[in-house]
């Protein structure tokens, strides 16, 4: 098996070549079928692994070389992978995630006129993200990282006539690289400490530091610039502004990179790397607090938004982190498995957005929406599901998992608790908002858009009902003890070396009085909702003019964008104007030019000591002669 | 006796040099340049440097200031000629540069030891034609052979200089 | 025997260009480059890397003083005649381009530039080091001179007078470290074994930092460089950023590292810590240049910042990250020149703000265009990430907060290559440049060996690696016995 | 000595040619005796020294220092055929006088005694100020020569102080019995000090340059080229004679007066001909640069040393030679040799152009030319004997100088054509006499092995 | 010291004088003359002094070169006035700077 592992990152990579070298020959209706074809090849392999995976057999593999990148020094780097549970499992999200959004991708970009570009990138995107989770080390993870990153400034800015789309690209790519730093200076602290880069040989030899003070300030340093990395790929606060305007993208691109696959690296990288994190007990506390925190300030921005994947995005940063609250909280399993059933109804949702979009004609806004779900029934019903699943109604996905978080944050601290209700209430209010508002009471639109409102075609209707299914059933792999189930997933990952959480002290009743008030207040959320916008027929403000203080603040995203221009861009541009007109023109280089002038100056002057007459010279002379005369004495 | 000699005819050689430098006149800085030149030749006569003293006679005062005289008379210089557009600064700049290597020369070599010159002791034909003719054209033949260059190029020079051209006229 | 080859035949090649006629001198000269190309790539094949100094000669020159001519390759002159056999061809090819009037002459001078380059790169005799180094200064003085722009002469002038006083510093230093021999011999290695008081090489060191420090340029000596990029022609700025920059990095490691070891103990933080301050300098003031050949002389301020930090990082991985990042550097900031001669081929201005949209117009350039700008803002897997990489390796190893500060350039980097490509290639078409036609054929043949070297470096840097590694331990072996253990 | 004597007697002949109808045929006759002395003297190289009538020191040196001289007369006479074809100067009286001032310069290169080197400056000088002054004509000509007689003679009369101050320490004339009896008394430094100061006026050293710019300035330029290199090189060759002759090692006063003196010579050189737009008179500045670097190397009296300045001097006279060809055909062609007029050279005149540039290049000391192997052979030797900070000095003159002469080069190739006057130059058989020295000053500085034998050996 | 150097050196300074002094080019020379003519003195007076007369056979070569000089510097002083109508130094400021 092992073997053809290697053609798993391939065929994505060779469906890459053969859709950019060939672009020019190949017939638009036939790429998406290339590309798809090549991730369902990746797809069948990285499912036999599965199997394995699951089976057991996968456990203490070593990693698979495929050849030796650079050897310098002591620094031996090798483009490796590590197929262990834990990579195998995010390989499935993403060949299978992966595969329907390629599928639904061909109906949706059938008449852009870059489609071919479109699967090539998406090709090449679905590559760089096996090689992140593939990698045995850190530097190939970071291959794959910065892949993933090239990958998403090319499809943000996939329709790049528009410039408003290629600055969201450029910010993207640009935030994602100052969380690259960070992750860089980390890698690089790790070989300076450990001497290698491979995961197995670092985590053997961090595990053998005995020193308590090595521990708590080298570790704590490398795992917080680790996290440095994950906050600019996962989008955490301060870094998480690009990923609402990354909507810029075709939606199915929303739905693979900026909700369910890419965005999700930061977690896989801090759960590849816990045996580090769980020395570091001061950088969980930060990600927690950073998690929370995002979760929440997300959340409070995305109540107000109209456009339906802005809405969406802010959804993601704020189950983004749900996901680090989790890992904070020590549950990494929590965490991957927020991932896992995130990457599924969020992937549903953005298709589902995207399907109502293509019904729409190109419109985002959930002002001029209303009344869809005689039109778009299989959508409505998807979409009905996944923001059920979102909301955490139980049996759905989402039930188990944000329960699997809000468990273990009451365990930490009844208050951290609290938190997490409150942004699986503010997560919950917004998503039936839009649900309402796009779905139910009366069509807002133009005439016209009436006229073509039609349910999408099938090939874009089967991946959201895969996707569907998957939102129902995948919650069941991890049923809490309280609930008669073994927390099987939390087994499987803990072969890939990844700690369990403590087991729980909360008793079975606490647990079920937890969960039956979260559940209770997250309906009641809904029928407040459903009160407000389906009963009272409340509209969002069509102007900002109309909202109220808190409201203008959300919908102005608490004007952390124009914070960031103002404290960053701004001072930045400013700087360079001063450095290149007023350091270098008026320092530096006039250093150097008033040296040549000053010489200059001086043959100037000088020259006229030649004055012509005999008598000066004479005298001269006669003066040269006298002072050697006098300094002869002297001497 | 010799040094009230010495030191009357040194007055005269400086006062004399003085008049050659500050006169208007270049006639008179002439014929004041003659006397210095006498006085000159009666120190050297002083020194018992016979031959060279009326040597020093013929070719200063008789050659080279008769040239002088001949070119002033030939270029109708004897009028005063105004001293020009002569600044007070470069004036007193001439003044002190040439006071001060008076000065510098005087004050370096003051310490030197020099014993007098004991003419007593001198060979009695010191300086007369015939030992210097000796040397002339024993020790220093080649010098003396060579000068003829130097007057052959100097010759050819007065010559090519002081032609007028012919295409001019 | 090749050594020697290497340096005569462009040297008979310039010659016979010159004598060619403008008719055939293009075809001549890109012939011998190539010529000259395969002879090094059979250096290559045949090189022997355990043996130290391959393909040597040691002829007496002026044995009076202790001169000869004694060149040969180890593995990083190798690596680095290589890069500058490689790029001549391209540099000429894309030369072609650009309406350059008496090409016969401007051939003859890259080729004597070549000559005198490679023989920098080969020289183990100090003396023949400086003549070449100089010699390889006066055909670019005329390329500038006589193709650049409007204000070339001003320029020219500066970057002329500036690298000369470099150049003359380091004569005297090279002067002196001849008369402190005991053999009173300028050969590598009665150099090397020379021992200096802590004094001198501080003296020394000051005057070769000078030298090669304008040379390359290293923040605040580089003022001549962004002036001298934008007006030279862009076969000279090639010429310019993709390989004479790298005499002046090449000359530490040979010449400075082992010689003055105890300075660069004492002093080598200064060194460092200017690099560094250089990238970041010059990085933020390439975010707003107007002129995009400009801004790109910026950026190769950066580049060499952060290699010349590397160069003082004394330990294996800095300096393998040194001369990984000279050859990549060398290829992508060629690539990059040559993308931007298209733009001024196709459009006829190089200021951002005139130009716009040109990927609708150009699809296959704006690919090339994004490749070569993501290997210069080094993205895993092109040539630039590994140099990049090693060198953040070593610094890091150096002090760890200088490595962290030189990371700026990995975002800033992004910020002025994004934004400027975005200006250029990206939004509505103009109406302008409705008629600009995509790559030729000729383009094509220059820009795919490029982006071919930039992944297959990218991919298996140990090509390289592999035989500039003993060459790296044999000069870090060197600096590290001569200084004096610290009591 | 025989040199000497058969070049005498070819000036004097040539004085009387005109006389006995040998007009047309005086110029060949010329240069067959002068290729003839020259190897003859080349060939008395490896003869052991001898003194002749205690007066003429024959020994490698004098040999070495003559025949560079000789060598420069030849070229000299080849290069400036053409300005006697037009008629205005006199080829006769002429070439007589360079002949003559050339017996006065090899006297200088082997003196042994106080009266050859007096007579050797004058028999030297006295020619040059009549051809300065030879263009009758032009006021600046004459300008020029009454301006080098009067401070030449001036510098005469304080060489002759100098002279009758050491006699008076010494007794003595002869070089070899001074050295013994030299002293320490006052009488005898004042005297060397002032005897130096009077050469440092003859190879234009700052302060004592003044007349240099103007009279190379004024003179005929063909007149101007031996000025600049044959007077430079008899003066230094003399003046290193007479010091090596009297001191096993320079006394410390006259060092730190030789190194001050050097330096600032190098400063204010550059510097004056920083500024200068006529070529012709930038050169003559540059001239008094080099002189600065020069001395640089007296203080030491090694073997190196000298060889140094012999190589230096080599390179120097015949990069010198070519620049000031090269004015002189602007001149021709524009009157003045501005560095505007140089304008576009390269391309009305590319052969011009190039020489011009080679020259250039080596003055200036740049790789591969002749003046960059003299400089560096000049700062090892400088550094050798311990002065580090004068090779700073120099070096920074070298860069201003690096300025000056770029401004030419930079005209000449980048701006456009002067166009009134866009004349292509005849060159006649210049032209090969041209490639010759500019392959000569390539290979002096890519092979100078053998000039530095020669230079250890003298 | 001896009041003859002295003399000497005076009558020297006095003639150096003169040519840093005066402007009119005719008594520049006799200025000039001035200076050798000290030198001559000294000749002798050292050659009394050594008792050496080879000093005295140096004068009459400073004598010889004197002449010599003098008629050269007569003859650019004619050329001079043909051109300017005046001896004056200050009107030959032709080249400067």
């Amino acid at each position: 098996m092992m073997e053809f592992v290697w053609l798993i990152p391939a065929l994505p990579l060779l469906g890459f070549l053969i859709l950019s070298l060939f672009n020019k020959y190949i017939p638009k209706s036939a790429s998406g079928y290339i590309a798809s074809a090549m991730l369902l090849g990746s797809f069948l392999i990285v499912l036999n692994l599965l199997f394995s995976a699951i089976s057991g057999q996968l456990i203490e593999q070593p990693p698979v070389v495929l050849f030796h990148w650079v050897h310098a020094g002591n620094l031996n780097l090798s483009l490796s992978f590590q197929i262990d549970n834990l990579s195998v499992w995010f390989m499935s999200i993403i060949t299978g995630v992966g595969f329907l959004i390629h599928v639904y991708s061909i109906s949706y970009m059938h008449d852009d006129e870059g489609v071919t570009r479109y699967f090539s990138y998406l090709n090449l995107f679905i590559f760089s993200m096996l090689l992140l989770v593939m990698g045995s080390n850190y530097v190939v993870m970071f291959m794959g990282w910065e892949g993933v990153g090239l990958c998403s400034y090319l499809l943000i800015g996939f329709w790049f006539k528009n410039q408003n789309y290629n600055d969201a690209a450029k910010k993207a790519f640009i935030m994602n690289r100052i969380g690259d730093l960070g992750f860089l200076l980390g890698m690089l602290l790790i070989y300076n400490q450990f001497g290698t880069l491979e995961y197995r040989e670092v985590f053997d030899q961090a595990s053998k530091i005995i020193n308590p003070n090595e521990v708590s300030t080298i570790i704590t340093v490398i795992t917080l610039l680790l996290f440095v990395g994950a906050m600019g790929k996962s989008a955490q606060i301060p870094l998480y502004t690009w990923l609402p305007d990354a909507m810029a993208g075709p939606t199915p691109v929303s739905a693979l990179i900026h909700a369910a696959t890419m965005v999700t690296a930061g977690i896989y990288m801090i759960a590849r790397s816990n045996v580090l994190y769980s020395m570091a007990p001061c950088t969980l506390d930060v990600i927690y607090i950073i998690g929370t925190g995002t979760a929440i300030l997300a959340a409070l921005i995305g109540l107000t938004q109209t456009d339906i994947k802005k809405v969406l995005a802010y959804s993601t940063v704020s189950q983004l982190g749900f996901m680090f609250m989790a890992i904070g909280l020590g549950g990494y399993s929590a965490g991957v498995f927020h991932v896992t059933t995130h990457a599924f109804f969020k992937a549903l949702l953005f298709l589902g957005a995207g399907s109502v979009i293509h019904a729409m004609g190109g419109e985002q806004d959930i002002r001029k929406m209303g009344g869809l779900m005689k039109k778009l029934p299989i959508t409505f019903i998807t979409f009905i599901i996944a923001t059920l699943a979102i909301a955490g109604i139980p049996p759905l996905a989402g039930f188990f998992s944000k329960d699997a978080i809000l468990a273990l944050a009451f365990e930490a601290n009844p208050i951290k608790w609290g938190l997490g209700v409150f942004a699986a209430l503010l997560t919950t209010f917004y998503m039936f908002r839009m649900l309402y508002l796009t779905f139910f009471g009366e069509f807002r639109g133009t005439q016209h858009q009436k006229e073509h409102l039609h349910e999408s075609p099938l090939l874009m209707t089967i991946p959201l009902m895969i996707l569907a299914a998957l939102t129902v059933f995948s919650g069941f792999i991890e049923v809490p003890h309280v609930l008669g189930g073994h927390n099987w997933f939390s087994h499987y990952l803990a072969a890939a070396n990844i700690a369990l959480p403590e087991a729980s002290h909360l008793s079975n009743s606490t647990e079920y009085l937890l969960m039956g008030t979260a559940l209770a207040l997250v309906v009641s959320v809904i029928f407040i909702t459903y009160f407000l916008y389906v009963s009272k027929k409340t509209q969002p403000a069509s102007s900002e003019s109309e909202m109220s203080f808190l409201d203008k603040l959300s919908y102005n995203k608490f004007y952390v964008d124009e914070l960031y221009d103002f404290v960053i861009v701004k001072p930045l541009g400013f700087l360079s104007d001063f450095n290149s007109n007023i350091i270098e023109k008026h320092f530096i280089d006039r250093i150097v030019n008033v040296s040549g002038k000053s010489i200059q100056w001086s043959g100037k002057t000088i020259r006229y000591i030649q004055s012509g007459d005999v008598n000066t010279y004479a005298i001269f002379m006669v003066i040269g002669i006298v002072v050697i005369l006098f300094l002869n004495l002297v001497l | 006796m010799g040094n009230i000699i010495f030191y009357i005819l040194s007055g005269i050689t400086l006062c004399s040099a003085f008049f050659v430098i500050l006169s208007k006149n270049p006639v008179y800085s002439i014929l004041s340049l003659v006397i210095t030149f006498c006085c000159i030749t009666a120190h050297m006569l002083l020194l018992s440097a016979d031959f060279l003293a009326v040597v020093n006679i013929i070719v200063y005062a008789g050659a080279i200031m008769v040239l002088f005289l001949f070119v002033i008379m030939m270029l109708n210089l004897n009028e005063a000629v105004t001293q020009g557009t002569k600044s007070f600064i470069s004036k007193l700049a001439a003044f002190i540069s040439g006071g001060l290597l008076l000065v510098a020369l005087v004050f370096l070599l003051k310490g030197q030891q020099i014993g007098a010159v004991d003419l007593s002791k001198l060979d009695p034909n010191f300086g007369s034609a015939q030992e210097l003719g000796k040397i002339l054209f024993n020790q220093f033949i080649l010098p003396f052979e060579i000068t003829s260059v130097l007057f052959l190029s100097a010759m050819i020079g007065a010559v090519m200089l002081g032609k007028k051209d012919l295409k001019d006229n | 025997m090749i050594t020697t080859l290497l340096i005569i035949l462009p040297l008979v090649a310039a010659l016979l260009v010159y004598l060619a006629g403008q008719r055939l001198a293009p075809t001549v000269a890109i012939a011998a480059t190539v010529l000259e190309f395969a002879v090094a790539l059979y250096a290559y094949f045949t090189f022997d890397v355990a043996a130290g100094w391959n393909f040597a000669v040691n002829q007496e020159w002026i044995p009076s003083l202790g001169i000869s001519f004694n060149i040969g390759m180890d593995g990083i002159s190798m690596a680095l005649v290589l890069l500058t056999t490689f790029l001549l061809p391209i540099i000429l090819l894309s030369s072609l381009l650009s309406p350059l009037k008496d090409k016969a002459s401007f051939y003859s001078l890259a080729l004597i530039m070549q000559s005198a380059l490679i023989g920098v790169f080969v020289a183990k005799d100090l003396f023949l080091f400086y003549i070449f180094w100089e010699l390889a200064l006066i055909p670019i003085y005329f390329i500038c001179l006589l193709w650049g722009d409007e204000n070339r002469r001003p320029v020219t002038f500066k970057f002329f007078i500036y690298t000369l006083f470099g150049s003359l510093l380091m004569l005297a230093a090279i002067i002196y470290l001849y008369t402190v021999t005991p053999e009173k011999s300028f050969a590598l290695e009665n150099i090397y074994n020379t021992d200096l008081s802590a004094l001198e090489q501080t003296w020394v060191f000051a005057a070769l930092f000078l030298a090669f420090g304008i040379k390359m340029p290293i923040f605040p000596l580089h003022t001549w460089q962004p002036s001298t990029y934008t007006s030279a022609p862009i076969a000279g700025t090639m010429l310019l950023s993709g390989i004479m920059l790298k005499m002046g990095i090449y000359g530490v490691i040979r010449w400075v590292l082992p010689v003055v070891p105890t300075a660069l103990m004492n002093w080598g933080w200064l060194a460092a810590l200017l690099s560094v301050i250089g990238i970041v300098y010059a990085s933020i003031i390439a975010i707003r240049q107007s002129n995009y050949k400009t801004l790109i002389a910026y950026v190769s301020i950066a580049h060499v910042g952060l290699i010349a930090a590397g160069l003082f990082s004394n330990s294996v991985e800095g300096l393998q990250g040194v001369i990984a990042q000279m050859l990549a550097h060398g290829v992508n900031v060629v690539g990059i020149l040559f993308v931007i001669e298209i733009l001024l081929n196709r459009t006829g201005t190089l200021e951002i703000s005139k130009l716009g949209g040109l990927r609708n117009q150009m699809p296959q350039f704006a690919v090339f265009f994004v490749v070569i700008m993501m290997a210069s803002i080094a993205l895993p897997s092109t040539n630039g990430f590994i140099g990049e990489f090693l060198l953040f390796v070593g610094i890091f190893n150096y002090n760890p907060y200088l490595a962290a500060v030189a990371g700026l350039t990995i975002i800033l980097g992004a910020v002025y290559m994004l934004s400027s490509y975005q200006k250029i290639m990206l939004g509505e078409a103009k109406s302008a440049y409705n008629n600009v036609l995509d790559l030729t054929l000729i383009e094509k043949s220059i820009l795919i060996p490029i982006v071919i070297v930039i992944f297959v470096f990218g991919l298996f840097p140990n090509l390289v690696l592999d035989l500039t590694e003993p060459a790296v331990n044999e000069i870090l072996h060197t600096v590290n016995n001569s200084i004096p253990v610290a009591n | 000595m025989n040199a000497i004597i058969l070049i005498s007697i070819l000036g004097i002949f040539t004085m009387m040619s005109e006389f006995i109808g040998l007009k047309k045929f005086i110029y060949p006759i010329i240069l067959l005796s002068l290729v003839g002395i020259l190897g003859y003297n080349i060939c008395s190289f490896w003869n052991t020294p001898e003194v002749h009538y205690g007066m003429l020191l024959h020994d490698n040196y004098s040999v070495a220092f003559g025949s560079l001289l000789i060598t420069i007369t030849l070229l000299w006479f080849l290069l400036s055929r053409e300005s006697y074809s037009a008629g205005e100067f006199n080829q006769g009286d002429h070439y007589a006088l360079i002949l003559f001032s050339t017996v006065g310069g090899l006297l200088l290169v082997s003196f042994t005694n106080m009266s050859t080197l007096f007579l050797g400056v004058e028999i030297l000088s006295i020619p040059l100020y009549i051809l300065a002054g030879s263009r009758k004509k032009d006021i600046r000509s004459v300008e020029a020569s009454i301006k080098y007689f009067i401070l030449g003679s001036f510098a005469t009369g304080i060489m002759l102080l100098g002279i009758a101050l050491i006699y008076g320490a010494t007794g003595t004339f002869d070089l070899a019995a001074i050295k013994i009896a030299a002293s320490q008394q006052s009488l005898f430094y004042v005297g060397i000090t002032l005897l130096s100061i009077s050469f440092a006026f003859k190879i234009s050293a700052v302060p004592f340059h003044f007349w240099v710019p103007d009279v190379y300035g004024g003179a005929p330029t063909f007149i101007t080229a031996f000025m600049s290199t044959f007077v430079k090189v008899a003066a230094f060759g003399a003046f290193y004679h007479l010091l090596d002759s009297i001191f096993t090692q320079v006394p410390s006063y006259l060092s730190y007066t030789l190194i001050g003196l050097s330096a600032l010579t190098i400063l204010i050189g550059n510097l004056a001909a920083s500024y200068q737009n006529n070529v012709k008179r930038l050169l003559a500045f540059s001239g008094v640069s080099q002189a600065g670097y020069m001395l640089m190397v007296f203080p030491m009296l090694s073997v190196g040393s000298k060889s140094s300045l012999f190589v230096y001097l080599a390179g120097y006279a015949v990069a010198n030679l070519i620049a000031i060809y090269v004015v002189h055909s602007i001149e021709k062609l524009k009157d003045e040799a501005t560095v505007e007029n140089f304008g576009g050279l390269a391309k009305s005149n590319p052969f011009l152009a190039f020489v011009m540039t080679l020259a250039l290049i080596s003055l200036a000391g740049i790789p591969p030319a002749a003046g960059f192997f003299g400089k560096f052979y000049l700062f090892t030797e400088v550094i050798k004997g311990g002065n580090i900070y004068l090779v700073l000095i120099a070096i920074l003159g070298s860069l201003i100088s690096v300025y000056y002469y770029f401004k030419t080069i930079i005209a000449m190739y980048s701006e456009p054509e002067n166009t009134s006057s866009a004349v292509r130059y005849e060159f006649g058989f210049a032209k090969i006499i041209l490639v010759i020295m500019s392959v000569l000053v390539v290979l002096i500085g890519l092979f100078p092995d053998i000039l530095l034998q020669i230079g250890k050996q003298i | 010291m001896s009041e003859y150097l002295v003399l000497c050196l005076i009558l020297f300074s006095l003639g150096a004088f003169g040519v840093l002094y005066r402007r009119n080019i005719l008594v520049m020379f006799m200025s000039i003359e001035l200076m050798l003519n000290a030198v001559n003195l000294l000749m002798v007076y050292f050659s009394a002094l050594h008792n050496d007369q080879s000093g005295q056979v140096f004068v009459f070569f400073i004598m010889a070169v004197a002449a010599a000089e003098i008629t050269i510097g007569l003859a650019i002083l004619v050329m001079i006035f043909r051109h300017l109508g005046s001896i004056n130094i200050d009107s030959l400021k032709n080249l400067k700077w």
